[in-house]
């Protein structure tokens, strides 16, 4: 078992403990960082299996695309964030009601 | 194609600058009608290495309905949010972000590449949600906050998808994958991930939930944008995808899709007839059509595939003008509860009639768009001896029927209610006329659009069946 | 071994040792005012011992300046930090511990 | 484009367009309505003149074209048959233009009801038109779609339900023919209607197939024709104004059922096939049923305009059952019928509407006596009720006479009960009003009178009502001369019956 | 030296050290989640930005790592934070009580039914043993674009080959991605109307840190940038350290004098993007493809991009930090 599978693991690991949180919380900023965990395990996988060729130096074009998705991420979150004290003011709490499934 | 722009004095600009991108669309639609299929690569570097724009008819026609939509809600938008009561610090970012949301759109329908396509994702995503959160109200903010939510789960699950295809095959360009795509557990993995991901976006049945209330939520030329084209990009990503790269053999998940599709335009249906307001019964609408899109998944034959993009087509157009006659309800009458429509719409004689003749191709009857569509989806069903997609499809439509009429009902009943009333900008009233107008002479001239589907053959591999 | 690198090893476990007693500190203090005094003063002797360690085993000048400007700025950061925590501690009305 | 092909489309257009102009016209704008809507009604009248003449002297055939799906097109085309039905509901709608224009003076939305007249005729004239299956859906759900408008015209509750009735029925009925249309094409791969019928060499092939689809578009016609399990609708969309129910059961929609009946036995399937697949014999039966339960159900309204109404749905399935018995004789007798009852039956709504709208008068009960107070309304009326009896020389008896021939040629003896049974009801629905409104004496005062100067009503109103008795009287006296409907019926016959 | 011996312990050592650094990740992952303070879910959630960093090291790509650093761990976790600092300041009084709970699978607020629990479980482990499988059976690629890159790094004008890809052979995403940054800032300036958080006078002792640090973030943005070519670093990473400065700046209280905050702000704004995008046109006019760098002068032109993205990306991640519409407070 190489290190490198050991970390695409714990990208999916984080991946699936940041949909976990994301269904089960109802508070929104709980749901932004479990986005962002989420998006954390992603990019995990993204750059593990970049390395995986062995040698030489490591894939770059999964690296660029990381990058990328870390500003995608954090412009998202700056959203999202913004949007919850939106949330807050007009609504009186930064919770989505819960919804039923119609 | 990228326009961005900042300053306030953006009315004219905007416009200017559709008026160009219809243009430069026009231009392209030449070309690809010309010279069949065309490929560009970003950078001169060529699809391994850099990134490929790739226009064939299936693009072509995405870019000439979003074109023809988007020179509508612009139009529209000079209308609506000039309002008083739309408060001017609000109503500046519209043309912005909105402009971001075309541009897009735009860049997503042409590209050929995974990756790239996951960024122009996020950004219809992202300019998305700001647009229906521009509403303001405590409604629309807090589905703009699921829909974001949303959004960005479905995202990462395409863009884990991606990952896996890129580590599996090395490239990101959908070319170059589908000629090495073979499958193995990665590519089933990743094909399962991608397409729940996209359908999410697409509000495929299970997954609709949270697009009434966004939809209804917005302002209403976003609301019109949304359902008539936002869910459309992931649905076309998630064709394309489904028609180059996925590996053929793949008919059991076909037929899954295609009873989601089945539920969907049922329980769109039975829902949309439930509302008492004006935009949440058009919201449940656009899940009801967006089920029949999916029907051609099990049967996947030529026909059945140009009658979805038909459906789609015209949908767009006729739910652009269903979202507008809506607002101007809205406007007009300060509300959009069905019940109390009497008045409200016998002033607006064009509104009405936009709204009627939108929902004509809603319902798929002829010479609509969407009667070309269903029949050939009917055709498709019969070809192939799926009797139970016949009667859906049927149903569907007697769903529709009632759901409109039950609005349209109320246009002839008199009502001494006397209702405060606001004047509304007559050209907002003749864009919804002349966009329903269109979605109606799409039938007409339907030899037109189902000849651009052919160049460039995006549904070859299915010419035979 | 070289005596360069004999030192370096010595100088990364005295700071390795400030690092663990600094943790220790910050975990078994009895409030933040002492948990900080542990945590910064500690931190910075121990980082500074790694990094003359380090410095020891550079290449050249320049990654010699380097590590100690690194060293400099945590000094600095740490320093404005753990005053501000502090600051808002006591605005908020937590008494410093007494026996 | 030759000329030749531009005459259909121009049939189709001139309504169309005289139908758009005339929503944006101001309600005021009543001078420059009539003159438009008149127009329209000569120039399509001239227009039929002319393509009859070439049909029947050259036997030329119209054709407009236009690709409108993979291999399937839309085609407007004028035939022996559709001429047929073109004429009638051209002269008819000229007729109940004028009709409107009076009955309607001073009421709201005319402009909206005028446009959707317009685009009422578009589709009638399309559906006559139609030389395909899919064309031919095409107007028929236009039709739908343009008359609702006009069924909830009054704009109460009770309109608004009758509309939203007479939508499901018809929108169920659509649908049911669009899978029958869209199945036939995929076994038959054209839909074009042609003399004698296309599917004859695949009835060994798909023979339930082509008993289902037939049984599918038979049941979707069968809404707008109201057959017996299918007519709920119509009664109930009386509540319109007295124009719209002439146009709906004269001219337009039950029409546009029995004659798309018309089209699939003899343009799809062909009366030989159809006889041969066995679909014919239930279809004669079903039509027998609904002539006699009409008869009944009519005798017991007190409604003026149900009892109209019931009766109608007697009257139109004398169409089909000539059709469905498929014999020559029959068939002329079913297709002369289609001119027929449309002339009586426009006659004896104008006469109700005139009551109701002079008089007040909506019930049987209140007709005592009014031959007196309104004689040349109630002498029209009893015109077109001895024809609908079938007297002689009336048009009534003509197609009676030719139905109840035909079955015997084919020898289906039990026609000629039906024939009979359906008369004697005739009479005993349509004797007594006769018998009230001449010999009882009149009553104090009417409902709700109007006055309209010396004539006994408006004369916009009472010249429709007169013309069309007359012309009641002349068809039936002037069968046997050429261009009489019973002549062109037996034209079009020849050309079904020797491809 | 000893290389050679030590081989096998090394790579123990590294496997031990890639195994904690991986549960740790975990961990701190589920911390963030789980932790009932979303004040400590907050700090949580930046450790574990910064240990990412760490991993992205140990998989040999500093560049990722140094973008995680500032804007993953850096700027995200600021904007969180004062974030959470804007809704307290909301309604301090409530939060008291909601927090008080030691829970363990993080259901808190959630009143969510056994069955559906067991189903999502069901669904989630479905999930995580697809996605493991489908990673282990990963076969090679079958595509070898990683040659390609290097074979086409010289005519690149650059030699750090992610930045290539980034500003060259794949410039487009990064030209759509700048999009989406501008775009968020558009998107929260748009919502309007935020409130002000709770702003404390800042002490002497962090105005005097500010002073000192801006100018040396300012450096080491330039530094990182001109660095960006041939060694990690580049545009985004200078650019969030310049945020990072911007941060500081408003922090201290500093606002931007309100001439500047009109139109030249939106100028610098959207000058990275306009850089980009002109560039890649002017480039089309002189007879090439859209973004196709003539390899001469490929270099140069990735650094004026760079420059200007720099800026942009700066001015707009600390907007982004301010919330909503930047407005004239306090001249300093």
């Amino acid at each position: 078992m190489n290190t490198l599978y050991l970390y695409t693991i714990v990208g999916v690991g984080l991946f699936t403990l940041g949909l976990y949180a994301l269904l089960i919380h109802s508070d929104l900023l709980r749901k932004i960082l479990a986005i962002n965990i989420m998006g954390s395990g992603v990019f995990l996988i993204l750059v593990a299996l970049a390395a995986r060729t062995q040698g030489a130096v490591p894939d770059p074009v999964p690296h660029a695309m990381v990058i990328t998705g870390i500003v995608v991420a954090v412009s998202a979150t700056a959203l999202a964030l913004a949007l919850v004290i939106r949330v807050r003011t007009k609504v009186g709490h930064a919770n989505l009601p819960e919804q039923s499934l119609e | 194609m990228l326009s961005f722009l900042l300053p306030q004095r953006v009315k004219l600009l905007g416009l200017l600058i559709a008026a160009g991108v219809v243009a430069a669309v026009a231009a392209l639609g030449w070309q690809v009608a010309e010279l069949g299929a065309q490929r560009y690569a970003i950078g001169g570097w060529g699809a391994p290495l850099g990134i490929d724009l790739y226009a064939d008819g299936l693009s072509l026609l995405m870019l000439m309905v979003n074109a023809v939509v988007c020179l509508g809600v612009s139009v529209y938008s000079t209308g609506y949010f000039n309002r008083a009561y739309f408060r001017r610090s609000r109503a500046i970012y519209f043309w912005p972000l909105w402009m971001f949301l075309w541009a897009a759109l735009n860049a997503l329908f042409l590209s050929s590449d995974i990756f790239n396509l996951y960024v122009t994702l996020e950004l219809l995503g992202l300019s998305a949600v700001a647009l229906v959160a521009l509403a303001g109200g405590a409604d629309a903010l807090t589905s703009a906050m699921r829909y974001l939510l949303i959004n960005l789960l479905g995202s990462l699950f395409y863009l884990l998808g991606v990952a896996l295809l890129y580590h599996r095959f090395g490239s990101l360009d959908i070319t170059i994958l589908s000629q090495h795509i073979e499958p193995s557990p990665a590519v089933w993995v990743a094909m399962g991930l991608m397409t729940s991901g996209l359908l999410l976006k697409t509000a495929l049945f299970p997954m609709h939930f949270w697009l009434p209330a966004a939809h209804a939520s917005a302002p209403a030329p976003v609301s019109a944008l949304l359902s008539a084209l936002v869910v459309k990009a992931s649905f076309y990503i998630f064709l394309r995808l489904w028609l180059e790269i996925f590996p053929v053999d793949s008919s059991v998940f076909g037929e899954l899709l295609g009873v989601l599709g089945a539920i969907a335009i049922f329980w769109g249906g039975v829902q949309a007839l439930r509302q008492t307001r004006l935009k949440m019964l058009i919201a449940y609408s656009t899940v009801a059509q967006l089920g029949y899109l999916f029907l051609a998944f099990p049967m996947a034959s030529y026909f059945a595939w140009k009658g979805a993009l038909f459906i789609l087509l015209s949908h767009a157009l006729a739910k652009t003008a269903m979202f507008m006659a809506a607002g101007n309800i809205l406007h007009f009458g300060g509300h959009d509860r069905i019940q109390d429509f009497d008045h409200v719409v016998q002033y607006q004689p064009l509104t009405s009639a936009a709204f009627a003749l939108a929902g004509i191709s809603i319902m798929g009857l002829p010479p609509s768009g969407g009667f070309i569509g269903k029949w050939l989806l009917l055709e498709a069903a019969i070809n192939s001896g799926q009797w139970w997609l016949v009667i859906i499809i049927i149903m569907g439509g007697l769903l529709a029927a009632a759901y409109i009429f039950k609005v349209i009902g109320y246009a002839f009943t008199q009502s001494r209610k006397s209702h405060q009333t606001r004047r509304v900008p007559i050209r907002m009233e003749w864009t919804a006329l002349i966009l329903a107008i269109a979605a109606i002479l799409l039938g007409l001239i339907a030899p037109w659009p189902l000849a651009i589907m052919d160049i460039g053959l995006p549904f070859s591999g299915e010419a035979a069946g | 071994m070289l005596l360069s690198e004999f030192f370096t090893v010595i100088l990364l476990l005295a700071g390795a040792f400030f690092f663990l007693a600094g943790t220790v500190g910050l975990l078994r203090f009895p409030d933040v005012y002492t948990r900080l005094h542990a945590l910064t003063k500690a931190d910075n002797v121990g980082l500074g011992l790694m990094v003359l360690g380090l410095a020891l085993q550079a290449e050249s000048w320049a990654m010699t300046g380097k590590l100690i400007l690194i060293w400099l700025c945590v000094l600095l950061s740490s320093a404005s930090v753990a005053h501000l925590i502090a600051n808002a501690a006591r605005k908020k009305g937590i008494e410093p511990w007494k026996q | 484009m030759s000329l030749n092909a531009l005459l259909p489309l121009l049939m189709v257009l001139s309504s169309l367009l005289v139908g758009l102009i005339i929503f944006f016209l101001p309600e005021e704008r009543a001078g420059i309505r009539i003159a438009l809507n008149l127009a329209a009604a000569v120039l399509k009248l001239i227009l039929v003149g002319v393509m009859s003449w070439g049909v029947f002297f050259y036997g030329l055939e119209y054709e407009f074209r236009m690709p409108l799906l993979h291999s399937q097109e839309l085609i407007l085309h004028a035939d022996a048959l559709s001429i047929l039905f073109v004429t009638l509901s051209t002269i008819l709608w000229l007729v109940t233009t004028v009709y409107a224009i009076g009955y309607l003076e001073d009421s709201p939305h005319r402009s909206r009801f005028f446009g959707f007249f317009s685009l009422c005729v578009m589709a009638t004239v399309g559906v006559a038109m139609a030389g395909n299956m899919i064309t031919f859906l095409l107007f028929y759900e236009l039709l739908t779609l343009t008359t609702y408008p006009l069924i909830v015209h009054r704009g109460t509750e009770e309109a608004r339900r009758a509309g939203r009735t007479y939508l499901i029925y018809t929108m169920t009925g659509g649908v049911l023919i669009l899978t029958g249309t869209v199945w036939l094409h995929a076994i038959a791969g054209s839909l074009d209607f042609s003399y004698g019928g296309f599917v004859s060499d695949l009835v060994d092939e798909h023979r339930t197939a082509l008993i289902a689809i037939f049984v599918l578009l038979i049941a979707g016609l069968g809404v707008k024709a109201a057959l017996v399990p299918f007519h709920g609708w119509l009664p109930q969309a009386m509540i319109a104004p007295a124009p719209v129910s002439a146009l709906l059961h004269a001219v337009a929609v039950v029409k546009a059922g029995a004659f798309g009946i018309v089209r699939v036995v003899d343009d799809v399937y062909g009366v030989e096939v159809a006889a041969n697949l066995g679909v014919t014999g239930p279809l004669a039966v079903l039509a027998g049923v609904t002539i006699i339960y009409g008869s009944i159900r009519a005798l017991f309204q007190d409604d003026l305009k149900r009892r109209l109404a019931f009766s109608t749905i007697s009257q139109v399935s004398y169409i089909v059952l000539g059709i469905a018995i498929a014999g020559p004789l029959a068939t002329i007798g079913g297709l002369v019928h289609l001119v027929h009852q449309g002339v009586m039956k426009i006659t004896l709504f104008f006469c109700a509407g005139n009551l109701a709208e002079t008089l007040g008068i909506h019930k049987i009960s209140e007709m005592n006596g009014v031959g007196r107070r309104m004689p040349w309304t109630m002498t029209a009326f009893t015109i077109g009720a001895f024809g609908m009896i079938g007297v002689p020389p009336l048009a009534g008896f003509v197609s009676k006479w030719y139905l109840g021939l035909g079955a015997l040629e084919v020898g289906q003896e039990w026609v000629i009960y039906v024939l009979a049974g359906s008369s004697l009801l005739n009479a005993a629905y349509f004797l007594p009003i006769l018998y009230a409104a001449w010999f009882k004496l009149p009553t104090d005062s009417w409902p709700d009178e109007r006055a309209f100067g010396s004539g006994e009503t408006a004369w916009t109103l009472l010249l429709p009502a007169v013309i069309t008795a007359f012309l009641t009287l002349a068809v039936g006296l002037l069968a046997s001369m050429p261009f009489s409907p019973l002549h062109w019926a037996r034209f079009i016959t020849t050309l079904e019956y020797l491809p | 030296m000893e290389a050679m011996t030590s081989l096998p312990l090394m790579t123990l050592m590294q496997l031990l050290f890639d195994t904690l650094l991986g549960f740790a990740l975990l961990w701190l992952g589920w911390r963030a989640l789980a932790s009932p303070d979303l004040f400590q879910a907050i700090v949580l959630f930046i450790a574990f930005g910064l240990l990412m960093a760490i991993v992205w090291v140990r998989l040999d790509a500093p560049d990722v790592a140094l973008a995680e650093a500032a804007i993953g761990a850096g700027l995200t976790g600021a904007l969180l934070l004062t974030t959470l600092a804007r809704l307290e300041a909301k309604n301090r009084s409530k939060s008291a009580l909601e927090k008080k709970h030691k829970v363990w699978l993080m259901t808190e607020n959630v009143k969510l039914k056994t069955a559906s629990f067991l189903w999502l479980m069901v669904i989630l482990m479905l999930l995580v043993s697809g996605l493991v499988y489908a990673v282990l059976t990963l076969q090679e690629q079958t595509f070898e674009l990683q040659m390609l890159v290097s074979k086409n790094l010289e005519s690149s004008g650059v030699s750090n080959p992610v930045t290539a890809v980034l500003l060259n052979f794949r410039g487009y995403d990064t030209l759509l991605e700048m999009s989406v940054l501008l775009l968020a800032l558009l998107g929260v300036w748009s919502f309007g109307g935020i409130p002000k958080p709770h702003e404390s006078l800042p002490g002497p002792v962090l105005n005097m840190l500010s002073r000192l640090l801006i100018p040396l973030l300012i450096i080491v943005a330039g530094y990182f940038l001109w660095v960006g070519s041939d060694a990690p670093g580049g545009a985004f990473q200078g650019g969030s350290v310049l945020g990072a400065a911007g941060v500081l700046l408003l922090l201290v209280g500093w606002r931007l004098c309100i001439r500047f905050v009109g139109l030249p702000l939106r100028i610098i704004l959207v000058f990275g993007l306009g850089v980009f995008v002109s560039a890649a046109v002017v480039l089309i006019f002189l007879g090439r493809q859209f973004m196709e760098y003539p390899p001469s002068v490929a270099g140069a032109l990735i650094l004026l991009i760079e420059a200007a993205a720099t800026l942009s990306i700066g001015i707009t991640l600390a907007a982004l930090f301010l919330v909503g519409r930047p407005e004239f407070r306090r001249h300093k």
